[in-house]
C-alpha cells in the first residue's frame, strides 16, 4: 500500500504540486470474517495496541473495531498532559516506560504528536504535602524519571503569576517533573492509526462490537454491528465503556463510570510555560500551542456515561483556577466537554487476562489514561502476544482486589469518586 | 441536579455527597463463612449500569439523612428518592 | 462618517472613544462595531493563521473578525467582539493578532507562505532534527499562534453568584421571547426573560417592518412597560444564557457593568444558576454566508448584520454613505437588505443571486444565476468579480452583503447530546426531538422564522410549557406582523481555485475542507480536529454547517448522512472571573477558627493552615530567631512544667443511645461496649476494605452516651460514615449522632504539672492518681461551676489531661489557665511541639495513618479483634495485607548532626537503590529537644526484627544519603511512668 | 455563675452588628440551643409544651422554640438563656430522648429588612439555591452557602435568621457581607 511519507521537504514538495500527492491517513477497509487478533476500542490505547502488535510483536492479520470514528472516546477529549509522576511501585515505573516512549513517538510514527515536554510543577502548600511529595519526588528519581523540589522562590522565577500574596493556603513549594509536559491529543490518535494502518491493522469504524462469542471457555469471536468477526484473541481497551462491553461477556469489573469535565479557553498569547497542578483545590493547566488554555479538574462525582456534566463542578474548577492564578479572571471559557472515565477501585488501571481464555481486558485508567496511551498499547499488545504480563505492567492484575495488593496512590480506599 | 429528598421537596444536588451503588446497603455478615468472598464482592464489585442505577446520596448541607436515590446514567433522569432507612427495613426485614 | 438618519440610538449624547490610539465618537445604543463603521473604520483585525486583514462581519455573538482587546491594565479583556460591546464613554479598544500595526503586520508574510500551510501542516513536519521541536519549532509556533494578551495581572473586579427559581425561563428577548415572556407572565406565572442584548427586541430591532402598524421599536416599548407592572416576571438584560445542565438548571452571566468605564465598587458581572420548570428557549438564528474567491476582505459581512447596522444603529457598511454595496445571496432575504439600504439611500450596485430565476424586489439590479468569484481590495473590498454563465465582470463596491440562509440557534438543544435534525424545506439544522427535558424551542431557532410566526411561536410555546406543569394560560393576543418565509436555494459555496474561507478566524478554506476529504479525514469530528474548523471564538456558528455541506458535497453524500453538528457549554465564551465568581485570596474558602484563635493572636502566635482550620503553629517569644528555637522551648516546657494547646480541631462527635456500645463495637476494630463509665478508650477505625483509616478517643460518659473523637482532617468524614452505619448498616440499633465539634473548645493541659494547674480551676474533683487514673473521664465544673468535661489522655506521653468547656468561654480559660500557671512554667504550645511530642512518642498520625498502611503495619494489629464483626476487619486479613511485613519503627541518625527528612526512603546499607528495591520510607520526622539529635517514623520491611541494624535513608531529590538506626517505640518513656504519674 | 468571660462566636465580647445597604445583619449570642432526638422508635414529645414541628416546620413557641432538622431530630432553642445548661433542662422536659447541647456549636445571625421582605429576598437568591417558596415565613432548613453547611430560619417576610458552625462565623460573616454588598450593586 502507499503511504505518504511525512517531513518538511515532502510538505514543500506537496506545497509546489497543489498537494495533490497525499493519499488518504489510513483506508477505511471492510472488516474480514477472521482475524488473528481483534482490538476493541479505536481509541488511544487501542490503536497503540495494534500498532505495536503488528510493528514490535511481529503480529498479522488484527482489527481494531472502532463503535464511532477514531479517537472518538478519551483520547480525544482530555487535558493532553503526559507525565511520570507517581509514587508507588506498580505505577511509576509504568508511567516512566511510557515516558520514553513519549520521547521517542514521533519518529516512531513519523507523526508530529507535537510531544512538548514542558514540565509540570505539583505545587505544594504544606509541610504535611511536602513530605509526601518528597516521597513521591525520591520514588520518581529511584525509578529512573526526572524530579526537581522547587521552593517558593524557585516558583517565583518559574511561575510569577501565581497568588503568592494572600492565598487561603499559601503556596510553599512544588514537586517538578521537567520532562513531563503536553502532546497533541488528537495526533497521538492519528499518528497510532497511520502507523497500524501502514503496517496492514484494519482500523474499522463504525462497527460495535454487540456480543462475545466463546467455545468451552475460550473466544471465538465477537459480533458486531457489521455482522460476526472470527477472532483467535479478543483485547479490549474501551475505557469508559469498559463495564458494558466486558457485561457483554458476562464480567463485572471493580470499575464504575464517571464523567469527567475539561475546559479551554479562548486563544490567548503565551502565558502559562508548562503544565501546573494546585495542591490545595483539584485543578491542572496548560497552554495548547495554539494559545487556549486548557483546564480540569474533579470528576463531577456521580456514577454517569452522558458525557456531559453539571454547572457546579465547571463553578469549582474555575473558582480554584481564580484562586491560584488571579490574572486568568479576564480569559473567556470557550469550550467545555465530558468524557466518562473508568474510575477503578484503588485508582489504578487493569491490563491482564481474563476469566474467558483469549479475552484480554485493559480499563480502568481513571484521569490519567493519555499519559499512559504508549505503555498501555506496548504492554498490552505483549500481553496479548506473548500471554505473560509486561514488566512495567505486572501489578496491573485484576486479581489484585480479591488478594488485597491494591495500588492506591491517594490512599482513598473503594471509593472510585475519590481518587 | 436537583435531588428529589422524600422529606424536603427536589433539592441542590450540591446540598448532597455521593456514595454510589445503593448495593452497599447490603453488607454481608463478617462473621459468617465465606466472609472474605463476600465482602470482596461488596466492597469492589458495584454495579455500573448504563441505564438506571439505584444509587446512595447523603444529605451533608441538609437532614443528614441517606437516600437511595434511582438515576438514569444515561440521561441522569432522576425516577424517585427514597429514605436509606425505609429501603433497608423493607427490603432486610428482621 | 457613515452615519446615516434613523436607527435606535440617542443623538443627543456623544461618547468618546479610541480604537487603536485614535479618537471617535459615537453615541448610547452603538455598539463598539457599529461606532466604528459608522467612523468609516474597517479593518480591525486580522486572522489568526494567515494574518488577513479582517472587518466587522456581522452583528452579534457569532462575530469571527472583529475581536479587539478592550480597555487597558489589569482591566485589559483580550478577544473581545465588537459587535457584541456595548459603548460607553472613555472605551479604549486595541487591535489584536498582529506584530507591528494593524496595516502593516510583520506576520502577514504567513499569507504568502499559504501554500505551505495546508490544513493538518504541522502534523507532518518539525520532527527534525528531534531536539529542534522544543527548541526552535514550538516557541515560534507559540509566539506566532493565540489570538489576544492577557494582562498577566490579578483580575482587580468583583464577580457575583446568585440562585433564581422560576417556572419559565424565557431565553431570548426577540419577537418569540418576547411573547413567550408576555404570555407566562400574565399567567401569573414567575418569569425569568433573559436577553444577550442590552436592548430587548432582537431582530425586530434590525428589520424595517412595523407591528401592528407601528415600528417594531414602539411595540417592544410597550411590551416592556407591561413587563415592569409584572411583579413575577424578571427581566435580566445583558445575559447570556450559556449552559444547560441536569433537571432544568441553566447557567446564565450577567454582564452587569461591562457597559460602564468602571465597576467601581459593584460587580462587573454575576453568574446565575436558573432553576427552572420550564424553558422556552428564543434565541433566534444565525445568519450564514458563502464562500466564494477571497471572500474575506473588510466590507464583506453578512447580509443581515448589515441590515442590522442600517436600522438599528443607522451605521453603513462602506467607507462613506456614498460608495454602492452589493449583495450576494441565495435567497429573498439578501433582497430584502438591499430593500433596507436603497430606503435609506445607500446605493444598491446590485443584488448577485445564485438563483436563475430572481428577480428585483425594488430598484436595484439583480445578476441571477450568478455567483461572486474573486473580490479587489486588500484592506477593504473595492470590487467583486461577477460570474454569470460563464461570463464575469468585475462590480465597483464598498461593501458585499452576503446571505446563504439561517441557521437556527439551536445550541441549548444540543447540550444534553441532543441532536439536531435536518429541515430538507428550510436547508437547516432545527432542534431534534432530545432537547433538555422540558426545553421547548420557539420561533426562529425552532425554524420558524418570519416575525408573525416568531410571536405566534412564542406564545404557543410558552402557553404549552406553562399546560405542563399545570398552569392555564393563553398565548397572548398578537400584533400585526409580516410572514415571508424565504428558505433558500440549496447553494453552498462557490468552486474555484482561489482560496474560498468557511471558517474566517482560524483561515479554513474550502480547500482545506477538500484537503481532509483527500487524505480521509471525512468524519465531521475528525474534519474539524484535522483542519481546526469550527474551533475559534465563534465555535463554529458561521462555518459549521457550511463545512458539512461542503464536505457532503464532497462524498456525494447527503448533509444529515454526512454528520450534524452539536454544540456544548457554553453558548458563547464567558469569562472566568465570573465562572470562578466566590471569593477569591484569603476568603477562597471559610476558615475555621479555634476558641483561642483570639487569644493566641494576641500572643503572637505564627498560625498555619490545617485543613479548614486555623491552628497556632507555635508561639514565638522575644529573642527567638527562628521557629525551631520556639518549638524546643514549648517541647521542654511541656516534658519538665506544663504546656497548653488547643485541641479543638479534633472531631467531636456525640453518640447516645442504648445500642450506643454496641454500635462502636461495629466501627472501631477495637472493642468498645466493655469500656466502663467514666473511662475513656483509644480507638481505631477501618475502611471496610480493611486499611487503617481514622483514630481517636472514645469516652463514656453514661451507660448510654459516649463522646468520641476523631482526626482534624477526617471528622465530617467519619461523621458520615457513622451516619451511614446508623441508618443503611444498622438501623435496628438505637443511636443518635450529633457532631459537636465547635460546641466544646478542648484544651490539651499536657506535662508533669498539669495536675498541680487543674487543680487550680477544677471545682472540687480530686485528680489524684488513684480518683482519677490515667484514661478516667468526668463531667466537671471549673472556675465556680462553669460546666466542663475532662479527660485524662496523653499525645504528649506526659501526665496530661485535655478539659472541654462551651466554646464561649475557651478563650477565658485559656487565659485562666496561663494566669494562675505562671509558677508552674505554664507555656502555650502549636501544632509544631504537637508534632515534636507526639513523634517522640511513636504516635501514628496522617503521614502514618495514610489510607495505604494497616493496622498491622502500624503495630496495632492486636487491635482488630477476630471476636466481632467490624467495619473492615474481614478485608484486613486478605492476603496482601496479612502478608505485609512493613512495620512502623523509630529512626534515629547515626550521625547526630545529619538531616533526617520524611519521604526517605529506606535501603539495606550498601544495597543498590531502586524503587523496587526500596524497604520502606520515612513518615514523620522532627529534631527531638529530648533527645538531641533528629528523630523519625517510619515503614521498614520487618521493622521489628531488625531493632538496632544501621540502614540508610535516601533522598536523591535533595542530594543526601544518611545512615540510620532503626529503634524502637517510643523514644520517650518507654514504660509509660511519666503518663501514669 | 463562673467567673469566666464569654466570648462571642466573632471574637468580640459584644456581639457583632453592622447596618448596611437596606438590611441590617447582627450576630444574636444569647439564645441557647440544644438538639432532641427520638430514641429508636420513640415519639415526639412535647418539651415546654413545644409541639416538634415536621420537615422544613419551625415553632417558635412560647418557652422554647424548635425547628426540624432531621427525621426524629429536632433544634430547640430558648432567647436569652444561652448562661444556662438548657440542654439540661431540655434533658428534664424530654428524659425519653437524646439531648444534645448545641448553645456553642452554632454563631446565630439575625438579618432584619426596615423595607420588608424584597431585600430578604434580594440576600437570599445571592446566598443560597433555595427556591424562595421552601423558605417563607415559619419555614427552616439546612443548606449549602458558600462552602458551609447553614441553618436557615425565616421567622418573618422581614426577617432570616442563619445559624453557622460556630468555627466558621467570620468566614459566614463575611459571605453575608459580600452577598449584601452585591444587592447594592445591582440597586
Amino acid at each position: 500500500m502507499r503511504v505518504s511519507k511525512f517531513s518538511g521537504f515532502r510538505l514543500v514538495r506537496e506545497a509546489l504540486r497543489g498537494h495533490r500527492g497525499w493519499t488518504p491517513l489510513w483506508r477505511n477497509p471492510e472488516p474480514q470474517p477472521t482475524y488473528d487478533i481483534v482490538i476493541v476500542g479505536g481509541g488511544g490505547h487501542g490503536l497503540a495496541t495494534a500498532y505495536y502488535l503488528a510493528k514490535v510483536f511481529g503480529q498479522t492479520r488484527i482489527a481494531v473495531l472502532e463503535k464511532g470514528w477514531l479517537g472518538s472516546g478519551n483520547v480525544g477529549r482530555n487535558t493532553t498532559i503526559i507525565r511520570s509522576n507517581y509514587l508507588l511501585p506498580g505505577n511509576q515505573p509504568f508511567y516512566e516506560f511510557s515516558m520514553k516512549l513519549w520521547e521517542n513517538l514521533e519518529q516512531d510514527l513519523n507523526f508530529n504528536a507535537m510531544v512538548s515536554q514542558r514540565g509540570i510543577i505539583n505545587l505544594i502548600h504544606s509541610d504535611a504535602q511536602r513530605d509526601a511529595y518528597r516521597r513521591r519526588g525520591n520514588a520518581m528519581l529511584l525509578s529512573g524519571a526526572d524530579a526537581r523540589l522547587l521552593s517558593r522562590e524557585d516558583l517565583r522565577d518559574l511561575v510569577p503569576f501565581l497568588n503568592y500574596d494572600d492565598a487561603r493556603f499559601p503556596i510553599r513549594g512544588g514537586l517538578m517533573q521537567p520532562r513531563a509536559g503536553t502532546a497533541r491529543h488528537d495526533g497521538v490518535a492519528w499518528g497510532y492509526a497511520r502507523g497500524a494502518d501502514a503496517l496492514g491493522v484494519d482500523l474499522v469504524q463504525n462497527c460495535e462490537v454487540t456480543g462475545f462469542r466463546t467455545r468451552d471457555g475460550r473466544i471465538c469471536g465477537v459480533e458486531t454491528s457489521r455482522g460476526p468477526i472470527d477472532a483467535g484473541k479478543v483485547g479490549i481497551a474501551v475505557a469508559g465503556s469498559s463495564g458494558r462491553v466486558m457485561a457483554l461477556a458476562g464480567l463485572r469489573l471493580p470499575i464504575e463510570s464517571h464523567v469527567l469535565q475539561a475546559f479551554v479557553t479562548e486563544g490567548l498569547k503565551p502565558v502559562i510555560p508548562g503544565v501546573l497542578t494546585f495542591g490545595a483545590g483539584h485543578f491542572y493547566i496548560s497552554q495548547s500551542d495554539k494559545g487556549g488554555l486548557v483546564f480540569g479538574g474533579d470528576i463531577d462525582g456521580y456514577n454517569s456515561y452522558a458525557q456531559r456534566g453539571n454547572l457546579p463542578v465547571v463553578e469549582d474548577v474555575v473558582e480554584s483556577g481564580m484562586a491560584l492564578m488571579p490574572m486568568i479572571g479576564r480569559a473567556r471559557l470557550l469550550r467545555s466537554w465530558g468524557g466518562v472515565v473508568d474510575m477503578s477501585m484503588d485508582g489504578s488501571p487493569i491490563i491482564d487476562r481474563t476469566p474467558v481464555d483469549g479475552l484480554y481486558f485493559n480499563g480502568g485508567w481513571c484521569y490519567g489514561g493519555f499519559k499512559a496511551t504508549p505503555a498501555s498499547g506496548y504492554a498490552f499488545a505483549h500481553l496479548i502476544a506473548t500471554g505473560r504480563p509486561h514488566a512495567s505492567a505486572a501489578a496491573y492484575r485484576l486479581d489484585r482486589f480479591a488478594r488485597g495488593h491494591v495500588i492506591d496512590e491517594r490512599g482513598a480506599g473503594a471509593q472510585p469518586n475519590l481518587h | 441536579m436537583l435531588i428529589p429528598h422524600p422529606l424536603l421537596g427536589p433539592r441542590d444536588a450540591q446540598e448532597f455527597t455521593y456514595l454510589g451503588d445503593a448495593r452497599l446497603l447490603a453488607r454481608p455478615d463478617g462473621m459468617a463463612e465465606g466472609a472474605e468472598a463476600a465482602f470482596y464482592d461488596y466492597v469492589y464489585l458495584r454495579n455500573n449500569p448504563a441505564g438506571v442505577h439505584r444509587e446512595l446520596w447523603f444529605h451533608e448541607h441538609g437532614d443528614r439523612s441517606w437516600l437511595v436515590v434511582t438515576r438514569d446514567t444515561l440521561t441522569h433522569d432522576i425516577l424517585g428518592a427514597e429514605l436509606a432507612t425505609d429501603v433497608v427495613r423493607r427490603e432486610r426485614p428482621r | 462618517m457613515s452615519r446615516i438618519t434613523g436607527g435606535v440610538i440617542d443623538r443627543g449624547t456623544t461618547l468618546s472613544f479610541h480604537f487603536d490610539g485614535k479618537r471617535y465618537q459615537g453615541h448610547p445604543g452603538d455598539t463598539l462595531a457599529s461606532a466604528l463603521l459608522a467612523n468609516g473604520v474597517r479593518l480591525i483585525g486580522r486572522s489568526f493563521k494567515y494574518h488577513r486583514p479582517r472587518g466587522v462581519f456581522s452583528s452579534g455573538a457569532e462575530e469571527p473578525n472583529a475581536l479587539v482587546r478592550l480597555g487597558s491594565g489589569a482591566r485589559a479583556e483580550p478577544n473581545s467582539r465588537a459587535t457584541v460591546v456595548e459603548l460607553f464613554d472613555g472605551l479604549v479598544a486595541t487591535s489584536q493578532t498582529h506584530v507591528g500595526s494593524l496595516r502593516r503586520d510583520a506576520l502577514a508574510l504567513n499569507d504568502l507562505l499559504a501554500p505551505f500551510l495546508p490544513a493538518g501542516f504541522y502534523y507532518k513536519t518539525f520532527m527534525w532534527p528531534k531536539a529542534f521541536w522544543e527548541s526552535v519549532y514550538e516557541p515560534a509556533i507559540r509566539r506566532a499562534a493565540g489570538l489576544g494578551r492577557l494582562s498577566g495581572e490579578p483580575d482587580p473586579d468583583r464577580y457575583g453568584r446568585g440562585f433564581l427559581h422560576c417556572e419559565v425561563l424565557v431565553i431570548g428577548g426577540g419577537a418569540a421571547g418576547l411573547a413567550a415572556a408576555l404570555t407566562a407572565a400574565r399567567a401569573g406565572a414567575r418569569v425569568v426573560l433573559a436577553d444577550d442584548d442590552f436592548r430587548l427586541g432582537g431582530r425586530l430591532l434590525s428589520e424595517s417592518h412595523d407591528l401592528d402598524g407601528v415600528p417594531a421599536v414602539e411595540w417592544v416599548a410597550r411590551a416592556e412597560a407591561e413587563f415592569a407592572s409584572l411583579p413575577n416576571l424578571r427581566v435580566l438584560r445583558r445575559t447570556t444564557v450559556f449552559g444547560a445542565y441536569d433537571h432544568g438548571v441553566y447557567g446564565a452571566v450577567e454582564r452587569v457593568s461591562d457597559h460602564q468605564p468602571e465597576p467601581g465598587d459593584g460587580m462587573r458581572q454575576t453568574l446565575w444558576r436558573i432553576t427552572a420548570k420550564r424553558t422556552v428557549l428564543a434565541a433566534g438564528a444565525t445568519e450564514r454566508h458563502i464562500p466564494f474567491a477571497d471572500n474575506d476582505r473588510p466590507g464583506i459581512m453578512l447580509a443581515g448584520a448589515m441590515r442590522s447596522f442600517v436600522n438599528r444603529w443607522a451605521a453603513t457598511p462602506q467607507r462613506t454613505p456614498a460608495d454602492p454595496v452589493a449583495i450576494f445571496t441565495n435567497n429573498d432575504d439578501g433582497h430584502r437588505t438591499a430593500q433596507d439600504l436603497l430606503a435609506r439611500g445607500v446605493p444598491v450596485a446590485g443584488v448577485v443571486d445564485t438563483r436563475d430565476d430572481a428577480v428585483a424586489q425594488g430598484e436595484y439590479r439583480v445578476i441571477a444565476g450568478a455567483t461572486v468569484t474573486g473580490t479587489r481590495g486588500r484592506l477593504g473590498l473595492r470590487a467583486i468579480k461577477v460570474t454569470q454563465a460563464g461570463r464575469s465582470e468585475w462590480v465597483d463596491c464598498a461593501a458585499l452583503g452576503v446571505s446563504g440562509g439561517w441557521n437556527p440557534n439551536v445550541h441549548l438543544t444540543c447540550h444534553h447530546r441532543g441532536r439536531p435534525v435536518w429541515d430538507a424545506a428550510l436547508l437547516a439544522f432545527v432542534p431534534g426531538s432530545d432537547n433538555p427535558p422540558g426545553l421547548l424551542a420557539a420561533g426562529a431557532c425552532a425554524g420558524r422564522g418570519s416575525t408573525r410566526a416568531a410571536l405566534a411561536d412564542g406564545a404557543r410555546m410558552a402557553a404549552a410549557a406553562l399546560a405542563e406543569i399545570g398552569i392555564a394560560a393563553d398565548p397572548c393576543e398578537l400584533p400585526e406582523a409580516e410572514d415571508s418565509a424565504s428558505p433558500p436555494q440549496p447553494f453552498w459555496y462557490v468552486p474555484g481555485t482561489r482560496r474560498a474561507w468557511v471558517d474566517f478566524q482560524n483561515d479554513v478554506t474550502v480547500k482545506d475542507i477538500a484537503l481532509a476529504h483527500q487524505e480521509n479525514m471525512r468524519p465531521v469530528e475528525h474534519l474539524k480536529r484535522w483542519t481546526t474548523l469550527g474551533m475559534a471564538t465563534d465555535q463554529g456558528k458561521t462555518s459549521n454547517v457550511t463545512a458539512l455541506a461542503i464536505m457532503a458535497d464532497l462524498t456525494g453524500r447527503t448533509i444529515p448522512d454526512t454528520g450534524t453538528t452539536v454544540f456544548r457549554p457554553p453558548y458563547a465564551p464567558v469569562s472566568l472571573g465570573v465562572l470562578g465568581g466566590g471569593d477569591q485570596g484569603e476568603n477562597f474558602r471559610p476558615r475555621r477558627l479555634t476558641p483561642t484563635h483570639h487569644w493566641a493572636k494576641a500572643q503572637g502566635a505564627v498560625f498555619v493552615e490545617a485543613g479548614a482550620w486555623m491552628r497556632a503553629q507555635y508561639f514565638p517569644q522575644s529573642g527567638e530567631a527562628h521557629w525551631q528555637q520556639s518549638v524546643e522551648r514549648e517541647a521542654r516546657a511541656v516534658r519538665s512544667a506544663v504546656g497548653l494547646c488547643d485541641v479543638t480541631t479534633l472531631g467531636k462527635i456525640d453518640v447516645q443511645g442504648t445500642d450506643a456500645g454496641a454500635f462502636l463495637d461495629r466501627l472501631y476494630c477495637n472493642a468498645m461496649a466493655s469500656l466502663k463509665v467514666g473511662r475513656v478508650r483509644y480507638g481505631l477505625m477501618l475502611r471496610e476494605d480493611g486499611f487503617a483509616y481514622d483514630d481517636g478517643t472514645c469516652a463514656r460518659l453514661a451507660v448510654d452516651h459516649y463522646v468520641v473523637t476523631t482526626t482534624t482532617a477526617n471528622a465530617g468524614l467519619v461523621y458520615r460514615n457513622l451516619e451511614f452505619a446508623r441508618q443503611c448498616l444498622w438501623p435496628e440499633f438505637d443511636v443518635q449522632l450529633v457532631s459537636v465539634t465547635d460546641a466544646w473548645a478542648q484544651i490539651a493541659v499536657a506535662g508533669p504539672n498539669s495536675r498541680a494547674l487543674l487543680e487550680r480551676v477544677v471545682d472540687g474533683l480530686d485528680l489524684s492518681n488513684a480518683a482519677f487514673p490515667f484514661m478516667a473521664c468526668a463531667g466537671v465544673t471549673v472556675c465556680g461551676g462553669l460546666r466542663a468535661r475532662l479527660f485524662r489522655i496523653s499525645f504528649s506521653g506526659e501526665l496530661a489531661y485535655e478539659i472541654a468547656v462551651p466554646a464561649r468561654y475557651g478563650h477565658a480559660l485559656m487565659a485562666r489557665l496561663m494566669d494562675c500557671g505562671q509558677d508552674l512554667g505554664v507555656t502555650p504550645y502549636g501544632t509544631e511541639t504537637l508534632g515534636v511530642l507526639r513523634i517522640e512518642k511513636g504516635h501514628p498520625a496522617g503521614a502514618e495513618i495514610n489510607g495505604q498502611t494497616s493496622a498491622a503495619m502500624l503495630g496495632l494489629g492486636r487491635m482488630v479483634s477476630p471476636a466481632k464483626d467490624a467495619i473492615g476487619a474481614v478485608m484486613s486479613r486478605r492476603e496482601g495485607l496479612a502478608a505485609e511485613t512493613r512495620r512502623l519503627i523509630g529512626l534515629v541518625p547515626v550521625d547526630p548532626a545529619a538531616r533526617l527528612v520524611a519521604g526517605a526512603h529506606l535501603f539495606p546499607n550498601g544495597a543498590r537503590q531502586s524503587l523496587e528495591s526500596g524497604e520502606g520510607w520515612i513518615t514523620s520526622a522532627c529534631f527531638s529537644p529530648q533527645l538531641g539529635s533528629r528523630i523519625g517514623l517510619g515503614f521498614l520491611e520487618r521493622g521489628e526484627d531488625r531493632l538496632g541494624d544501621i540502614i540508610v535513608a535516601a533522598n536523591p531529590l535533595e542530594g543526601e544519603s544518611v545512615p540510620v538506626r532503626a529503634v524502637s517505640l517510643p523514644f520517650v518513656d518507654p514504660t509509660g511512668e511519666r503518663l501514669r504519674a | 455563675m463562673p467567673d469566666l468571660a464569654p466570648l462571642s462566636a466573632l471574637g468580640a465580647e459584644t456581639p457583632g452588628s453592622i447596618h448596611t445597604g437596606r438590611l441590617v445583619l447582627r450576630e444574636i449570642s444569647d439564645i441557647a440551643l440544644a438538639t432532641l432526638a427520638l430514641r429508636n422508635g420513640g415519639t415526639a414529645p412535647m418539651p415546654f409544651g413545644l409541639v416538634l414541628p415536621g420537615p422544613l416546620g419551625w415553632n417558635p413557641g412560647n418557652l422554647a422554640g424548635a425547628f426540624w432538622i432531621a427525621p426524629g431530630q429536632w433544634m430547640i432553642s430558648a432567647d436569652g438563656r444561652a448562661h444556662t445548661d438548657f440542654a439540661c433542662d431540655l434533658k428534664s422536659a424530654a428524659p425519653d430522648c437524646a439531648v444534645t447541647e448545641q448553645t456553642d456549636g452554632w454563631a446565630v445571625f439575625e438579618i432584619v429588612s426596615p423595607e420588608g421582605a424584597a431585600p430578604i429576598g434580594n440576600l437570599l437568591e445571592r446566598i443560597v439555591n433555595l427556591d424562595p417558596r421552601i423558605l417563607n415565613a415559619g419555614a427552616a432548613t439546612r443548606t449549602h452557602m458558600a462552602h458551609m453547611s447553614v441553618f436557615l430560619v425565616r421567622p418573618a417576610d422581614d426577617r432570616l435568621t442563619i445559624l453557622g458552625m460556630r468555627s466558621a462565623a467570620a468566614s459566614l460573616w463575611h459571605a453575608l457581607l459580600e452577598a449584601v454588598r452585591g444587592i447594592s450593586a445591582h440597586g
